[in-house]
């Protein structure tokens, strides 16, 4: 069981590459905190993961909520920020959501 | 009886990993803004929930003590995700409506429809929308 | 210039992994963290001793007591040097048009708010009555709470978060963690023995010396966390309102 | 009325997480629980008009709903997932801005409906006015699943 829990981490870690990858290029800003967020729900994940490879799950439980609930906060944050104080996207955004291909 | 829970739990948390795949390859390869955050939204929500059930009867299957209360918590997580992250995509989604990003992909344009839906009393009419969509430009253009 | 900064940080990484062969192995008995005499008393007499089955909470609030009080009163001397630059009285000319209005962040927000907001509270509070059994304790709690309330500012507007936790509260507040922490301290030396040594209350708590200590490192894990959900909101509105209080993120 | 509710709930979730059944973290459990609910317990259950009975019927409606709406989520993803992985994106996904009126009145139904929406087939809330609901969507297919059936259901749900 450890075997296949330690390959399901594995690949919840490669499969944040791509995701990685959008912080990185990411045309617009809330790209990249779309993509953050992704990653900050899936390390939630990641977190019980690992607790049940450390037999410890009672323990880490505890990180994942609030981590969970902490994720939420910096994104609602994020929002209202680009909501209210300035445009995330600037002139760029007159040419569309692909302008840099 | 374990086996068979284990089994069950092993193919909910290989099918979460198998959403999630979906999710971040579409956020890869989606052509804009709007497209990339059905990705982010969907898998993302569909896949936690999946593996948080499977990590939930893997720790049920183990049957020591309090991992009931364990396994409840960890549902408990799932749920908050549930709550949480939806509220977030449209958050976000928002933020970027209102500042004008045009949902566009390169050759496309997105239409504007005005579903008659079973409520609908009066819908609006093409030119109220456009005019809501230049005032954006504006206040970006500032 | 860039690819100078990405060359340096490469030689930085590998000459700092490189040096992490020389570290003792996990749990080596022969490390010199371990050969001392110190770590391995903590590690033998504490639960002996406190009746705390996690240790590090038991080294960081009795062992090591004096550092964890300096530890939030750092806290609250950032909180307060924060507030001292930052706020500013009175004038409210300087408020830029598209910040106006503090209404919140819509509908969805508010309603999910309103359904995560008391577990969440329930939850650092948790997370600060558990710190003997589990991670956590006095800042983890603490800044749980203030997350609370600044969640409360983000998607009801920061009007609502300060009629729940005013500014004159926050700073109540504060002052009034650092004063239990302190204060306890103090009722150790009144009762006749040194500053911070708990064993001293066995008198007023039940238990004996030992539940004595582990009621006294819940004590002043209270102190801890009000003093850092107080500073962590007020740091929170002055730095989103650039010091007015009033509109702004 | 609604207090000692939201109070009983909190010292539930408080033993949840707790998992000590002792006198002194029981204890520990009413304090929290009664300070969380004299400083917050107006968060929960916003509209206290309504009568109890009514509300348990509509939490008795609500697993139905439920299990409708996981089945749907898990449609979706198959959904997003074949356009994900299709050869040719850009011809897969007509994105579209769709709007239509929902006729529900209260906050908590808007709500469950636009978290709903967001949760399902490639669309997502855009905005909501009074009773106007902007939704993007990512294909015809997912535009089209829209408004079927979902708002019907959630005031089937909540209804008197």
């Amino acid at each position: 069981m450890d075997f296949i829990l330690i390959c399901s981490g594995i690949a919840l870690f490669l499969m944040m590459l791509p995701i990685m990858y959008r912080i990185v290029v990411g045309p617009t800003a809330i790209d990249r905190i779309v993509a953050v967020n992704v990653i900050g729900t899936k390390t939630a994940v990641l977190l019980i993961i690992i607790g049940a490879l450390f037999h410890n799950v009672a323990m880490f439980v505890d990180f994942a909520i609030a981590y969970a609930a902490l994720n939420f906060l910096g994104s609602l944050a994020a929002a209202r920020y680009f909501n209210r104080t300035r445009p995330a996207y600037g002139q760029v955004s007159q040419e569309g959501g692909d302008a840099d291909e | 009886m374990s086996e068979l829970l284990n089994i069950f739990s092993i193919i909910l948390i290989l099918s979460g990993l198998v959403f999630f795949l979906g999710a971040s390859i579409g956020i890869l390869r989606f052509p804009d803004f709007y497209t990339r955050m059905h990705a982010a939204g969907k898998g993302d929500t569909l896949s936690t929930i999946l593996i948080m059930s499977g990590m939930a009867i893997q720790v049920i299957g183990d049957f020591e003590g309090s991992s009931v209360l364990v396994a409840i918590k960890i549902l408990a997580i799932a749920v908050l995700i549930m709550l949480t992250s939806p509220t977030s995509t449209h958050l976000l989604m928002k933020a970027g409506y209102d500042d004008g990003i045009i949902p566009v992909s390169k050759d496309k344009k997105t239409k504007i429809n005005d579903l008659g839906g079973p409520f609908l009393k009066d819908s609006l009419s093409e030119k109220s929308v456009a005019k809501k969509k230049t005032a954006t430009k504006k206040r970006v253009k500032k | 210039m860039k690819f100078f900064g990405l060359l340096s940080v490469i030689i930085v990484g590998f000459l700092l992994l490189s040096a992490t062969k020389d570290f003792p192995n996990w749990g080596d008995e022969d490390s010199p963290a371990n050969s001392g005499p110190v770590s391995s008393f903590y590690i033998e007499k504490t639960e002996e001793k406190t009746k705390v089955p996690n240790m590090v909470t038991a080294v960081l609030a009795d062992y090591r007591g004096y550092d964890t009080m300096f530890e939030t009163v750092v806290i609250f001397i950032a909180g307060i040097g924060i507030i001292a630059v930052l706020r500013t009285y009175g004038s409210n000319e300087s408020i830029p048009k598209n910040q106006v209005g503090d209404e919140g962040a819509g509908l969805l927000a508010r309603m999910t708010c309103s359904l995560i907001l008391p577990f969440i509270q329930l939850f650092a509070l948790y997370v600060v009555a558990h710190g003997h059994h589990s991670p956590g304790g006095g800042f983890q709690g603490g800044v749980m709470l203030g997350a609370s309330y600044i969640l409360l500012a983000l998607a009801y507007g920061l009007a609502r978060a300060k009629s729940c936790f005013s500014e004159k509260r926050t700073l109540v507040f504060a002052a009034l963690g650092i004063f239990i922490y302190v204060g306890w301290g103090v009722l150790c030396l009144v009762m006749g023995s040194e500053f911070l040594n708990y064993s001293a209350l066995d008198s007023i708590l039940p238990g004996g010396v030992e539940m004595a200590r582990s009621h006294s490192m819940l004590a002043v894990e209270i102190g801890v966390a009000l003093t850092v959900t107080a500073i962590m909101f007020s740091m929170f509105s002055n730095l989103s309102t650039k010091g007015r209080l009033d509109k702004g993120l | 009325m609604y207090r000692a509710l939201v109070f009983l709930l909190l010292l539930i979730t408080w033993i949840v997480l707790s998992g000590l059944i002792d006198p002194f973290h029981i204890g520990l459990g009413v304090i929290s629980s009664a300070l969380v609910a004299w400083l917050s317990s107006d968060f929960l259950f916003e509209n206290r008009s309504a009568k109890l009975i009514h509300r348990l019927k509509q939490l008795a409606r609500f697993p139905g709903y439920l299990i409708w709406l996981l089945w749907q989520i898990v449609l979706a993803n198959i959904h997003v997932l074949r356009i994900s992985f299709s050869s040719k994106v850009n011809d897969q996904i007509q994105p579209q801005i769709v709007r239509f009126r929902s006729g529900l009145e209260t906050d908590f139904e808007k709500y469950v409906l636009a978290q709903s929406i967001t949760l399902t087939p490639g669309t997502v809330t855009l905005d909501i006015d009074k009773d106007m609901f902007t939704v993007h969507a990512i294909s015809d297919h997912a535009a089209e699943g829209l408004v079927s059936s979902m708002a019907q259901r959630v005031k089937n749900v909540f209804a008197e």
